[in-house]
Order: structure tokens, then sequence, then C-alpha cells
């Protein structure tokens, strides 16, 4: 279980939060062509290594915000809210 | 040297008893060439299984399996090694059931035992829905001749006696699909009877050695990679080595060999853990899978159970597992079978799994060039070992998608058209 | 019976005065207070308590520990028990496992004979034909060897069990001379600590020492019980450390449990676990009677027991030469005292039942029924290689040392090497402080960073740097061998021979090796057979222990009973305001996710007619309702449904249905206006929640500039949806302040007024049954006042309850489908016959471009309404629709039942594009095989596709 | 109007000792506020989130979220609480009174009571007194409050009304260990 700092709720239990994945930038629907927004949809980096990720606070402030965790570590860098 | 051929018997097995002599080696320990017609990444039973069928089906030996560590090491050694054909869509079915019947005959194929035990499979449901669902499986089965059925709790009690199947449980058992041919292999022993008929056959199996990069030239991308470039070698721990065709087999690591390439994928890795009890009297005959509990458990002949579940939510590459997951599983297992809370875990371990959008796999051709993948195999990808290895194989002999894996190319991804397995496949095996 | 007890001993653990009487394989014996159930036994002249499990070779005391290999057993119910480590109780029916017929004789031990035979691995080499003769024959009698106790599974305990949570600054894993000097420091230094010891006692190694041992015991337990800061669990294992110090510690001999499982996020963790003894491999090495030190010493010092009269001792250390004046203390006469320094050894073993003669290494053979080997150790590195240490090897010591630990951890003790008592208190106690100092800085940090806590006064805590004198590592023979018959994994009946096999056939990996062999899966994990096992495969592959390696380490340290990590069950429910009502007037509960609900009340069919007849009600809490206030409430909800909500006024209501963004139906329900800024959402049941997340994630990371407030009132309102022609009139009897009359309050719109009495009502004129309908939305707290007064004032109109079995009647009928039923994880929005519904012209929605991309197909399934031809075949839910006599697959039924109004069945399901226009014939393959016709139908509604009853 | 009825049909438990005690007390009028942290409602709440205090008039005002309170007050003012916040700016009160549960666990074990089935760290200087967080309490999320009594540890803790009689039961359950006795009718299976 591991520890993901909220930047409201301080220092939480990963069970308390939802994690969201990559954070993958929307694009414009209304201009984005089908092969853009599939590259939205499905492809991902997953590196392992540090990765920009979003977690919901479910059990606690409920409030989106992203961190950055290294992937081949479990290393959790800064908090911020989006 | 691996003694080619050597076959292994009853008989042998007294000779070498009487005598005391060694047992040959079952795969020799290679020096890399510099170049290789095939290299195929990843030791673990689809890289294994493609050396074998390129060298048996196609002629194609100048082949070399390369492996970070040690062969198995990967998914193929730590998964809970249940196979089973009763997928819910026309493709997954028809796809997973070649396999089950290579297995079958592997342990005759391959001259190494590799204990099919055709024990039967149970999928419970506890909802109303899941009871659709394995009725809408078992309804597709049936039509693609699978031996598949939907049996009431008195029928799964016979098949399982150490299950509650009484009613007022808080996820009472309202029926199962049944599955009599599925069961469970010995993981290992599949890895190592591919490995040593591919040595046999003169595959190079490089163990202990690492991919770093593929060189590519022609492609879009920095170095000649990315759409439109074409494959020109590996370069690994021990040195360069070219070759006009790399397969990725990889699995959880998919998406650092194919972002050498420059082939995105769409791919998550995410770790699926197991675990395995201190060994009792075997009292449980087939292989009991709850979708809604996230458990599927069976007894090895050892009389250890042996426990999986559904992949971590956090994505990581990290394999040391988590308490929590030992918490749920044990929480579900006794639902299902509150006798058996004096049994002691043992050990749990994890595993890496490369997981896609719809629970399908990714396979074939990609953009660029003599570059294909077979990927994505997720929680379920040990059954589809060898059905994997023989389409990859034509597919690379060939340079055209075998037809079998036509629904699971990358493509569909661009064009929209996914793969219905979520439904079924979630905590599927 | 023999009396092997010896006269009272200076820091024996039993209470002579507490005789407690068990059986062992049906035989009366007895021990005392303090007794483990293997030292009860030894006490009474027991020697073979097990059979091996591969050659059913017997086996006696080797460790006395909970690790011993041979002392599993069964305790009643409860198979493989540690002998060695539990607790004698009165009245246990205690007997050996694994045995058949019985212990003394057991048939397999024939196997012993064709052992030669049975190498590793010899099941892959054979039974491969005929190929029906492995699973009918050779499967089932592998099975019937599977080793381990029995289960009786008619006896559960799950659910006995407890867990806690703890947050102790500083935990301490190992409560010897070195655990406790830290636990003591680290409590000096201000920090909580939490000390687990595996055994019953504190005092590690120092509980079987001579009186110096005892006395620094004494004194080092009582400053750990005076301090305040200390919490003390013993018989208790840590068994995991997972990411970030989330500690597993299993309690055994809990007052209130079977077992207790302590979650605890340590900031520091202090790994003092100290050593264990390492057996050694040489012919007949597990004879019983073949003990290594720690044994025979353990069972003369804690339990006053004699292990047998004529000993050989082969000894390299110093605890090796201690049990050699313990046995001569216990009267035991030493037939050879081997000092493996020196280059004296032991070669073989021989005996059957027990230890008879000795083969020494300078070729003489002695009698003796006692072998003692006391040659070295295996560094329990566990816990650290968990925490992503690679523990070293080091030739000079003879074991293995900790390398690189993260700041959170630290080591101490026998683990880091050697030293006198007081050493290993002082290395213990500089590790306590240092481990304090940095847990009550992370302590200050957290408490900086978490809101509740406010922030800490007081400068932040110093990280003190490592300044600790190490212990020294003491030189130690490095004594292995390979080349000989003896096991190295006892547990596994794995020789060292089969290992050198196993390595020429090309399992020269450690890990290929452990899994082509078995060795180190046994119970013991490795504890007693890794580094041998290492050292076999190095001297067979000629290479250096460095360079091998060992297996990997994984939890649990020590086995957990299921039920223990199970724990409470904590299984959630949810329930109405109505949910008493309904089950005391006989509904049959149905669960749907954590919802509990009436299924019916005993006559579906007849709740369902009544509904089109007269009036039924129904409670419909679980559907997700969500209150939505501000300014931008329409441009979220243009964002996340389809169809368009720009112009919907004060007081009405609209369906929407829902996509992700790949334009896969995700959900539906309406949405009423209640007032300028102010509207009320309905999801499905099972939706709730994750539309609720979906929502807050679009207005916080997407467009955070909108002023939009949402609040989940799910349970706060309870539902009650009543349905039938007869409802305005039961309504007009109990609603005030609300005009009901259709010109006033037509279909689709939405009222506030009060219902029998209870203010704040929300009233909506839709229903999921096709009758005229109301949604009440009523105060929860009031709920039960409201739906007693629509039954009391309605009795003359017929009106019932009816349940959720009777409101998948009446939807079908009506042809409204069900988002994850009739559709499923593929189902983009234009199969789902949406039609006009959806919008594409809109700026942004949700799955916009994957919407028009599918919009653009044709080859798309579509869901339609279906009427098998023979109106009396209701087609199973699921039943799949082909194409003619063949078995290409054309669509399946999702939905289906008899309908009570038509008086024949009904269904939906989704089809092929080719069959989707109406009329078209479709061909269901029922499940018992006949293959029958149905009519596609040119509206979803089966029943008054006009609307005209809703709109009544 | 009808009275009022809670979801939890059992009076308070307590251990023969008196060392926990749990209670309902879901009749308890229950504000949320939601305001940005620039708004006057905001400045006149006065509480940042994590923190409470009870103000002059009775009500208990608490910061359950950033830019959200949650007051606290007798059940029959839920109007005139609701009714006192300003609500100058994009400001929203909703009345949750009947949305939640809300049940007390207090007396010497209260913490120990709570750490069995709540994995937030409750040591005294991590939440102190008047501390307000939302966690996991027997797997239902909830909202808590630290509010002691006579000296002794207390939390008022709430949740969706629906699960409101199991976490009644789930909290007894945890109090057994310290002599509480499960009334009849009430379990958490
Ligand atoms: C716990 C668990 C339970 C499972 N249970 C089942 C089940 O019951 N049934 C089922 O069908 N499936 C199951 N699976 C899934 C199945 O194990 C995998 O899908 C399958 O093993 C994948 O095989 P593979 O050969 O593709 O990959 P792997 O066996 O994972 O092999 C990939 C290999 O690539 C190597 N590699 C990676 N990067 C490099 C590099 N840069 N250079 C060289 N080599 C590299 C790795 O070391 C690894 O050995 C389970 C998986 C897990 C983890
Ligand atoms: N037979 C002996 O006399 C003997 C045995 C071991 C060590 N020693 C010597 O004593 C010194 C070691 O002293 P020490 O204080 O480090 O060790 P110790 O052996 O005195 O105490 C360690 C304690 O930790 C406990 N423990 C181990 N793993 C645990 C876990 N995961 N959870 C809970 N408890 C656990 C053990 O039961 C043991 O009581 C060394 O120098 C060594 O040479 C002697
Ligand atoms: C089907 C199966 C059965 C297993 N049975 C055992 C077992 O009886 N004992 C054991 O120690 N490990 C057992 N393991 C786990 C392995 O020891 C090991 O943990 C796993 O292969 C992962 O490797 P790793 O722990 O070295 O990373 C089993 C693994 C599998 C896949
Ligand atoms: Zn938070």
């Amino acid at each position: 279980m591991i520890v993901v700092n909220c930047p409201n709720c301080g220092p939480r239990n990963s069970s308390d939060l939802r994690p969201c994945g990559e954070l993958t930038p929307r694009p414009d629907p209304s201009t984005a062509s089908l092969s853009e927004w599939r590259t939205y949809l499905y492809l991902r980096e997953n590196p392992a290594g540090w990765v920009t990720e979003t977690w919901y606070c479910r059990n606690g402030c409920r409030r989106y915000f992203t961190i950055q965790r290294n992937t081949a570590t479990n290393e959790i860098r800064d908090s911020e809210a989006p | 040297m691996a003694k080619q051929g050597y076959r292994y018997s009853a008989g042998k097995l007294v000779k070498h008893g009487l005598t005391r002599g060694d047992w040959p080696r079952m795969w020799s320990r290679p020096e890399a060439r510099s170049s290789y017609d095939v290299v195929i990444i990843g030791g673990g039973v689809h890289g294994l299984a493609t050396a074998y069928y390129l060298a048996k089906e196609h002629g194609v030996t100048n082949v070399a399996v390369v492996e970070k560590g040690y062969l198995g090491g990967g998914g193929s050694g730590r998964n809970t090694a249940i196979v089973r054909s009763n997928y819910l869509t026309p493709e997954g079915v028809a796809f997973y059931d070649r396999s089950l019947d290579l297995y079958n005959s592997m342990a005759q194929n391959l001259n190494l035992n590799v204990m099919f035990s055709r024990r039967g499979h149970l999928t419970l449901a506890h909802t109303d829905s899941a009871l659709r669902t394995m009725h809408w499986r078992a309804e597709v089965n049936k039509l693609q001749g699978i031996d598949s059925s939907v049996i009431d709790p008195q029928e799964v009690k016979k098949q399982a006696p150490s299950l509650d199947v009484s009613s007022g449980t808080r996820y009472p058992i309202l029926g199962a699909l049944h599955h009599p041919p599925g069961g469970i292999v010995r993981h290992d022993a599949v890895v190592w009877g591919y490995a040593r008929a591919a040595d046999h056959l003169g595959v190079h199996l490089l163990q202990e050695t690492e991919v770093t990069d593929i060189l590519c030239e022609g492609g879009v991308g920095p170095d000649g990679k990315g759409a439109g470039g074409r494959v020109t070698g590996v370069r690994t721990n021990r040195g360069d080595i070219s070759t006009p065709a790399v397969v990725n087999c990889t699995a959880g690591w998919a998406s650092l060999i194919s972002n050498m390439a420059g082939v995105p994928l769409p791919i998550t890795t995410h770790p699926l853990q197991a675990a395995v009890t201190e060994p009792c009297k075997v009292f449980l005959p087939t292989v009991v899978v709850s979708g809604s509990l996230h458990v599927y458990v069976s007894q090895t002949d050892r009389g250890e159970l042996v426990f999986g579940a559904s992949v971590d939510p956090v994505g990581t590459y990290r394999v040391n597992g988590t308490l929590e997951f030992t918490e749920e599983l044990a929480g579900h297992v006794l639902e299902l079978m509150p006798g058996i809370s004096k049994m002691r875990l043992l050990r749990q371990w994890s595993g890496l799994c490369d997981m896609t959008p719809d629970y399908s796999p990714v396979m074939g051709t990609t953009q660029v060039d003599g570059y294909f993948v077979d990927v994505g195999w997720g929680t379920y990808g040990f059954k589809a070992g060898p059905v994997a290895g023989e389409t990859m194989a034509e597919t690379i002999a060939t340079g055209r998608d075998a037809d079998l894996i036509a629904p699971f190319t990358i493509s569909r991804f661009t064009e929209g058209d996914l793969v219905g397995e979520k439904g079924a496949a979630a905590v599927g095996h | 019976m023999t009396g092997n007890r010896l006269p009272e001993r200076p820091g024996e653990v039993i209470d002579r005065g507490t005789s407690l009487a068990f059986t062992w394989n049906g035989q009366g014996y007895t021990g005392y207070q303090g007794d483990t159930i293997a030292s009860a036994l030894a006490a009474s002249g027991v020697e073979v308590f097990a059979r091996s499990m591969k050659y059913k070779r017997r086996r006696g005391i080797m460790t006395a520990d909970h690790w011993d290999p041979n002392l599993f057993v069964q305790v009643g119910d409860e198979p493989n028990v540690r002998a060695g480590s539990r607790c004698l109780v009165a009245g246990m029916e205690v007997s050996a496992q694994n045995v058949w017929p019985s212990l003394k004789f057991d048939v397999g031990a024939v196997n012993q004979m064709v052992g030669r035979f049975l190498t590793s691995g010899f099941y892959y080499k054979t039974f491969m034909r005929p190929k029906w003769f492995w699973h009918n024959v050779y499967q089932k009698v592998l099975r019937k060897f599977a080793p381990g106790g029995r289960i009786f599974w008619e006896s559960s305990t799950h659910g006995a069990y407890d867990k806690r949570y703890a947050h102790p600054d500083v935990l301490v894993a190992g409560g010897g001379p070195a655990g406790m000097g830290a636990a003591i420091a680290a409590a000096e230094a201000g920090a909580s600590v939490m000390l687990v010891e595996h055994e019953p006692e504190l005092g590690g190694h120092l509980r079987w020492g001579d009186a110096a041992d005892l006395a620094a015991l004494a004194e080092l337990t009582s400053a750990v019980e005076a301090h305040p800061g200390i919490e003390v669990v013993i018989d208790s294992t840590v068994t995991g450390r997972y990411d970030h110090n989330w500690m597993a510690v299993v309690q055994r001999s809990h007052e209130i449990a079977p077992e207790r499982l302590i979650k605890a996020r340590a900031a520091s963790l202090v790994v003092a676990p100290g050593l264990i003894e390492r057996p050694y491999v040489f012919a007949g090495n597990d004879t019983p009677g073949v003990m290594l030190s720690g044994a025979v010493r353990r069972l003369i010092n804690l339990w006053a027991v004699k292990p047998g009269t004529r000993a050989v001792v082969l000894s390299a250390n110093p605890e090796g030469d201690a049990a050699i004046a313990d046995l001569e203390a216990a009267g035991v006469e030493i037939v050879a005292a081997l000092d493996a320094r020196a280059g004296e050894d032991i070669v073989e073993v021989e005996g059957r039942g027990r230890v008879d003669k000795v083969v020494l290494g300078d070729g003489r053979t002695v009698s003796a029924d006692l072998v003692v080997i006391g040659i070295g150790w295996t560094a329990p590195t566990s816990l650290l290689n968990m925490a992503g240490d690679r523990p070293v090897y080091d030739p000079s010591a003879a074991r293995y040392f900790p390398n690189q630990l993260p700041d959170g951890v630290l080591a101490t003790g026998g683990i880091t090497g050697n030293g006198t008592t007081d050493e290993l208190v002082a290395h213990g106690r500089a590790t306590g402080s240092l481990a304090a100092s940095r847990a009550l800085r992370s302590r200050h940090d957290r408490r900086v960073l978490a809101a509740r806590a406010r922030n800490p006064e007081g400068p932040k805590p110093e990280f003190l740097q490592d300044t600790r004198t190490p212990l020294a590592r003491v030189p130690h023979p490095e004594c292995y061998r390979s080349s000989t018959h003896g096991m190295v994994d006892l547990s596994e009946d794995v020789s060292s021979k089969d290992l050198v096999q196993a390595s020429k056939e090309g399992f020269d990996s450690i890990e290929l090796m452990k899994r082509y062999t078995t060795v180190t899966m046994g119970p013991s994990q490795g504890k007693l057979e890794t580094v041998n096992a290492s050292a076999v495969l190095a001297e067979a592959r000629n290479m250096d222990m460095v360079d091998i390696g060992t297996t990997v380490w994984r939890p649990p340290y020590a086995p957990i009973s299921l039920g223990a990590l199970a724990g409470r069950i904590f299984e959630p429910i949810r329930r109405s305001a109505l949910q008493d009502w309904h089950e005391a007037h006989g509904a049959s509960p149905l669960l749907a996710g954590q919802w509990v609900r009436p299924d019916h009340y005993g006559d579906p069919v007849g709740e369902a007619r009544n509904v089109r007849q007269n009036v039924g009600i129904i409670d419909v809490t679980p559907l997700g309702k969500l209150d939505l206030r501000g300014p931008d409430v329409t441009k979220l909800l243009e964002l996340v449904y389809v169809n368009k909500w720009q112009k919907l006024d004060i007081g009405r209501v609209r369906y929407g249905t829902m996509v992700a963004e790949d334009g896969v139906v995700s959900d539906d329900g309406v949405t009423g206006r209640l007032g300028e800024n102010h509207y009320l959402m309905t999801t499905t049941s099972s939706g709730a929640g994750a539309v609720w997340e979906m929502l807050e994630d679009y207005l916080q990371t997407y467009r955070p500039e909108w002023d939009v407030h949402v609040t989940a009132v799910t349970g706060g309102l309870t539902s009650i949806n009543v349905a039938g022609p007869k409802c305005r009139e039961l309504l007009l009897r109990l609603v005030e302040g609300v005009d009901l009359s259709p010109e006033a309050f037509p279909y689709f719109h939405v009222r506030r007024g009060s219902v029998a009495g209870v203010a704040d009502c929300i009233i909506w004129r839709i229903g999921f049954t096709g009758e005229l309908s109301y949604e009440l939305h009523v105060p929860s707290g009031h709920a039960l006042h409201v739906w007693e007064s629509l039954l009391a004032n309605g009795e003359d109109l017929g009106v019932r309850p009816f349940g959720v079995e009777s409101q998948r009647i009446l939807r079908l009928e009506k042809g409204h489908y069900i988002v994850g039923q009739d559709t499923d994880g593929l189902t983009k929005a234009p199969s789902a016959g949406l039609g006009g519904l959806v919008k594409l012209d809109k700026p942004d929605t949700l799955g916009l471009p994957e919407l028009k991309a599918a919009y653009a197909r044709t080859d798309l399934p579509m869901l339609v309404a279906i009427q098998p031809d023979d109106p009396q075949v209701v087609p199973m839910e699921a039943a799949q629709i082909v194409d003619g006599d063949s078995n290409r697959i054309l669509g399946r039924i999702t939905s289906s039942r008899m309908s009570p109004t038509l008086g024949r069945s009904v269904c939906l399901g989704q089809v092929d594009p080719s069959l989707a226009a109406a009329g078209t014939k479709v061909t269901i393959l029922l499940i018992d095989g006949r293959r029958v016709t149905g009519t596609v139908q040119e509206h979803h509604a089966h029943v008054d596709p006009e609307g005209v009853r809703q709109n009544a | 109007m009808p009275d009022f009825k809670s979801p939890i049909a059992h009076g308070p438990v307590s251990a023969p000792d008196g060392v926990v005690r749990v209670e309902d007390e879901t009749a308890t009028a229950k504000i949320v506020v939601r305001a940005g942290s620039d708004s006057s409602a905001a400045a006149d709440l006065s509480v940042p989130f994590g923190q409470s205090r009870l103000r002059a008039d009775g009500t208990l005002v608490c910061g359950t979220r950033p830019d959200e309170w949650t007051l606290f007050a007798a059940v029959d003012r839920a109007a005139e609480v609701a009714a006192s916040v300003d609500t100058e700016g994009f400001v929203s009160v909703v009345d949750i009174t009947h949305g939640r549960a809300m049940m007390r666990v207090s007396g010497p074990k209260a913490t120990a009571v709570l750490a069995k089935v709540c994995n937030i760290d409750l040591a005294d200087d991590m939440t102190p007194d008047g501390a307000v967080f939302s966690g996991s309490v027997a797997n239902v999320t909830c909202d808590l409050l630290r509010s002691d009594r006579a000296g002794d540890p207390s939390y008022l803790i709430s949740c969706e009304r629906s699960f409101g009689n199991y976490l009644f039961a789930a909290l007894v359950d945890a109090s057994t260990e310290f002599g509480a006795g499960l009334p009849a009718g009430l379990s958490i299976h």
C-alpha cells in the first residue's frame, strides 16, 4: 500500500484514492482528427520511470490532482492540484 | 551443447535410475552470433513457441530468443496456469480453442510432460447479470463447438464440494459456466518444453541478455524509427545483433520495447498478483473462478491452493506485491469456501501484465517493416502461448498476418473496431 | 512412556505445577503449561513426528522452533500446525499428517527404494503415453501423495479473526537483545515504538543462554516493560514489508481471535531478526536424532528436555560449543566433540527410526543416538529484501549481510554482525536512536502536510547521519558440501544430488534450479535451504557463491492464515429507508451491487398486472441522484449528455444518455430543472458513483472555470415511483401545493410540493413502466410515512407495492433498454437506437469524434424489439440470433419476458444491421437447441408505442 | 410533519465499564455549504479545511473539504442554520440532514475502536480534538470529526444514509473487543 500525498489531506493510503493513470490532455473534440482522438483514447507512453499521473481523492477531499511517480520504484514526488 | 533429440520415456527413467547416469542438457548456453534471420525478444512461452514453430513449421532456424533474465522469468513463470477456450466472442473462441488443441497434444509433440490437467473450469455467477453473461458465453461457445454450459448451484456443489452454495450468503452462487475441457498446465514445463524443442532445432536461447534498443532506418521518427521505417537490428547489453526481423514478445515490458521501435502501444502495465497456500490433502477437483469477487483458485497435485485475482489498480513495473491483495483475496475466497480459513498463505508474488483497453492482444505486423508484435496478453496470455507462437511464426515467415489473428492487429485501434472480450475476460482466466 | 524431562533448569519456561493432557495419534500424553507440542512429546520419548513428503522417510526434531521442517502436525481441524512453536493446550488432539496408514508403518516408504528413479523432475520425463493414462491414473496417484494436513470444510472460523491499524514511529522486528535495545533507545528519544517478537517471550537467544544471558534478559525486559512508549507484541511475526514501510504483523495468540493482522505504517523499520541456524548437508542428515545446536539448547534450557543420551557434536562456532556445555549439564554423554574449524567433520549418519551410527570425517564410525550440528547461519534478510536491499554474501563470515538500505529501514543485531550481549544492545540502541530521529522528522513533515493535524510547533527534527560502530564480522568457516546424498530441502525431499543433476540438465541458475527441483518452495521458504542450495550450485558450476545469488524472498515471512488475512467480514450493505418495511411485508431480497432491494412480494406477474390496471408503488431509491447547482450547469449537461440541454425550462425534465469518450453508451437517466440554477440529475443505480466522479473530473480538470456544485443526494431522497392508471387519483388524496391535472402537470415535468404532510418532496412525471406515473423524491427521514400513507389511502384503488422484477417486465413491454444489459462494452450510441436524440452539431460533448464516426458507419449492430413468432416461447436472455440453419451469429436476445399485458413473449435484442428493419424475420437459437423465428418490430415498445398511457 | 426516522434502529451500545460507547446521532441538522475561499460566506464561517469550531449559536462548523463546510445543529434548526449562510457570490447551501447517517464513538477506548476499522493515524498530534477529516471506516466513505467529551476521545462519524445501519453494526462489532455486546438483531454479516 503506497502512500500518496494529497495536496489537501496530506499523506494517505493509496486505497483511499483512485488512480486515474497517465495525464493525457484532451484534444479539442470539435477539431481533433479521429486519429488524434484515438491516440488520446488508447495510446500510452507507459514508461518505466517518472510519469505524471492523476489521482482522485475518493475517500478524502474529492479532488483530482497530479503527482509524479516513478513506476520502476513507486517513489513519489510533489503533488499539485490540476 | 545439448544432446540433440534425446527422447524422454519411462524406459529412460529406469535406465538412468539404474546406471545413475546424468541426463543430457535440455538446452545449451550458446554464444550469440552477430546476425540472425529473426530475433525474438522475450524468453517466455510466447517467444519460445514462436521460435519453435518458426523452426519446426517454416524451417527458419537462424533464430535467437533474447531473454534478459532466465527462461520463463516473466509472466510465463508466474501465472496460475489456467487454460480454457470459453471466450465471449467468436474471434476469441476460435483462437483459444486452437491453443487448447495444441496443449492437448503438447506432451507428445514436445516429448515433455507438461501435465495438462483437464479438470474442468467453473466460472461462478453471483448476480443475475453475471448469470446472463455466462449464458451468453455458453451459447456462443456451443455454436463454435466448445463444451461449455451453465449449471445450477446443486451441480456446482457436485463439481466442487467445498463451495458454499447456500442462498443466504453475501455473494450467493446462482450458477456457473462449466467448461469441462478447461484446466491447468504445469506452466514451467511448457516453457521448458518449447525451449528444449527449439534448442534442438537449432534456435539460440540467449539468456541474461537484455535488449536496450531496436535499430531502424527509414522511419519518420528519430534514428529512422516509427511509421514507414525498417528494422535493421537490436542492441543488447552484450553487443549489437543485426537482423531484418524483430518480434516483441515481452508482455509486461512490451511498451518499453515498442517505444524503441517508435511504435506506441495501447498498453499500460499493471501487476497481477498470485499466491499459494501451504499444502493440504487434495479436496478441490476443478478450477474455480469468480469474476465479481475477483478471485480464481485451483489446487495443485501437491496440495497447494493457487490463487489469483484481478490486476492491481495502480500501474507499476514493481513486482513486490501488496498486502491488500492477500487480504482481499482471502476475504473473497472465504466467502466462497468458508471452511478453509485455517489454511495458511505461504507465498505471494506478482507479474507484469500488458493491459489493453479491450482485453484482447495486439498481434502481427506493424507500421515498421520487420517489427512484429505479440503483446497485450494481459492476464490471460499463458493459455494462448501455443497458438500465438503458431500464428506469429506464420506471420513472420509469410510477412502477412495469419487469419486467426486478423481481429487482433494494431490497426483496430485506429479503426475503432475493438474486440468485445472486455465483459468476460476481466477475471476470466 | 520414557521420561526425558530434566530436573529444573534456571531459564525454563514450563510450569511444572500445571499438567496438560492431550492426545498424539489417539494416545494420551501429558505435558506442562509452557511446553510446545514438540517439547511435550519429546519429554515423553516421542522421536518420530512425521514422514517426509516424497520418500516418506521418518523425521524427528531438527530445529525445535517455528521453522522446523519435520514438525508439521494436525491439531483437531487445523492442518499444518508447527509443533515446534505451538504452545500446548489441554485437550489438544494432535496427529501426524501425511502418513498412510500410520506414522509407524507408511506404505509410501517403498518410494525410498525406488528413490533413484524419482530424481527431480522425473514426472516431466514420463507418464506421457498413453495420453489418457496421465489424466485418469497417474495424476490421481500423484494427488494422493500430496503432503499436508486435512481440511474440515464444514467447520469454518471465517469472520472470527481480527485486524487493526497502527502508526508507530518505529517498528522493531525482533525482540532479542539488539531489538530490545533499539526499542528502548527509540522510545527514550520520544518515538512511539512497536516491538514485535515472533516467540512467546522477549529475549531472542538470551532465553536459552547461560546465567549471564538470563541476567541480561531480565534487565532488558524490565526496561522495555517499564517504558510507556513501547507496545510489545509477542508471539507475533512481522510477515511483510511492503512499499513505503507498510508492515504486516500477524499476532497469533490474541484473546479475541485465533489470529490478528496488524497493519502498521511505520516511519522507521528496525530489522533485528538475529540469525537462523543452517543445517549441514551429509548423507542421512534427515535421520531423527540429527538436531541443530539451537534445537538441543532450546530443548534443554527452555523445556528441560533431554534430547538424547549419546551425542556427536560438530561445532564451528561458540553457539555450537555452548551446546556441548548444555548437553553435558543435561547428562548427555559426548561421544565425539568435532571442531569444524579444525577440519573435523561428519560424513554420514545411519539409523532408521533414530540415529544409530555416525561415520566421522576421520573414517571412524561411532555409535550415538544424537548428532548436534552447529556449523553456521542463514541471515534472515527477507524483510530487507522486501525493502529493496540485495544482501551480499561474505565468504569470510560464511553468510549474507545487508547492503544498501533505504532511509526508513535499519538493521541491527546478529544480521549485521557479531558481538557480546553488551555490544549487541549498544548497536541496537544506536540503531533505535537513529530510527527515532528519522521517524520524528517524518512525523513532523506529515503534520505539516495534513490539514487536520495543524502545523506543528517547534523546529523540524534533525536527520541524523549514521555514525554507528558496526558490529564485527567474526570469521566463520564455510561448511558446505555438495557431493553427498544429504538433504538440502527437508520439506521437499530434495537432495544435493538432485540439485547437481538439475544444474547439469541446464537448470543452472538458482531460479531455474528452484523451479525444476522445488528446492526452497516448501513451508520454510528457504530459511533453512537457500544458502545450502546456492552453495551446491556454486560448486556444481565452479562459481563463487557471490555470483550465484539466492532465490527471491517474498512475503509472508511466516505463513499466515487465510482467516486472519480476511479478518472481520466488512461487506457494506446499503438499505433504503423502506427496506425494513419491504422485508416485513414478504419482499424477497435482491442484492444489486451494495444495495439490497425488493425483488418482488411473492407475485411479480400479478404486481405488474396491477400496475397496468390499478396503481402500484415501487421503491427506486438506489437510482443515483445528484443535486447540481450553479450558473454553468447547462454547460455541464451539454458536455456529458449526447442530447441538447440549452432550452430546458424550469419545471421540466428531460431524458439523457451519456457516452464515454470512446462513444460507448455508459449511463442514462433524467435530469430536471428545479430552479434557475438548480437541477436534479438521476443516474442508473450501478452507475451513480462513477457518474459523480466523472462530473467532478470534468469540472475540476477540464472546465475549472465553470461554476457548478455537485452534491450526491441518493440516500437522502427516498424515491418512490407511483405508477398505473389510478395513480393520479391516489396522489390527489395526498399531494398538497401541486396541481396534478394533466394540463398543469404534463409528462416530463417536475413540481415540488408536500406529500402526506411531508414538505419539500420533488415530484416528476416520468416512469420506466410506460404507465401514467409520478416519481416522488421524499426526504428519507419521512419516507416510511409517505410510503405507508400511499398504501393506506389507496386501498380502494387497488394500490399494491411492486418489486424490481415487475418493473423489468413492465419496462420491457414498453421497450426501455437497460444500460449494461441491452447494451454492452462496445455499444456505441447509434446502436442503442437513440436516433435523433444524439446531437452531433454541438461543439463539445464526450466522445464527439467517435459519435460522428459511429453515425457514419452502416455496419454497427442495432438494438431492436423482437417478438418470437410463437407467442409462448420466451427465449432466454443471451439466446443467440443466427443465420438460419448455420452457426453464424448475427445477434442476441438481450432481454426477454412473457408480457402479461399482451399475453405473449416480448424481447429486445442486438442484431446485425441487415436484420434491423421492421418485419425482418430472425432465427433464434433456444437453449435447448431448437431454432425458432421471431419478427423485428417497428418500435422498441411492445405496449403502447404511441405513449397514450404515460401521457394520460 | 411526521417524526424524523433514523436508519439506525438501535439505541446506544456501551461496554459495561464505559470504556466505549456507540450511539446514533443521525437526528442532527446537517447543512453543507460550498463557497470559494474569497467569498464572504467563507470569511463568515472562518474555519479552515480540516478544523472545526463551535459557533456562539450552538452550531458546529466543520471545514469538511477545501471550499466546503458542514454545519451541525439541533435537527429542528436546519432551515434556520441554512438561512444563516451568506449567499453572496457563487455559494450553495444544501440540506443533507436526510442524506447522512451520523453516529458517535466515545470513551477512553474510542480511538482504539476506530483504529480497528479506519486507517488514519489518530494519534493526538496527528488528529487532535477538533480535527475534521474523511476516510474509509469499515469500507464505507465517511466524514469524521474528533470532538472529545469530558477528556475522553470521541468521534462523530457520518456516512451516506443507506450505509447507516451497517456502519453502526460495524462500529459496535469493533467495540466488542472492549466489552460491548452486539444487541439482538444487529450483525455485520
Ligand atoms: C499472476 C499471474 C497469473 C496469470 N494467470 C494466467 C492464467 O491463469 N492463464 C493465462 O492464460 N494467463 C495468465 N497470466 C498471463 C500470462 O502469464 C501472460 O500473459 C503470459 O505469460 C505472457 O507470456 P509471454 O511469453 O508473452 O511473456 P513473458 O512470459 O512475460 O515473457 C516476457 C519476457 O521478456 C523478457 N524481457 C522483457 N524485456 C526484455 C528486454 N529488454 N530484453 C530481453 N528480454 C526482455 C522478460 O524477462 C520476460 O521473460 C497470468 C499472469 C500473471 C502475472
Ligand atoms: N543459538 C544461539 O545461541 C544464537 C542464535 C541466534 C543468534 N545468536 C547470536 O546472537 C546475536 C544476535 O542477537 P540478536 O538480538 O540480533 O538476535 P536474537 O536471535 O537474539 O533475537 C532475534 C529475535 O527476533 C525474532 N524475530 C526474527 N524475525 C522476526 C520477525 N520477522 N518478526 C518478529 N520477530 C522476529 C526471533 O524470534 C528472535 O527472538 C548474534 O551475534 C548471534 O551470533 C545466537
Ligand atoms: C502455479 C504456481 C505454483 C506455485 N507454487 C509454489 C509453491 O508451492 N511454493 C513456493 O514457494 N512457490 C510457489 N510458486 C511461486 C514461485 O515460488 C515464485 O514466487 C514465482 O514463480 C514468482 O517468482 P519470484 O517470486 O521469484 O519473483 C508457485 C508459482 C506458480 C506460478
Ligand atoms: Zn484529499
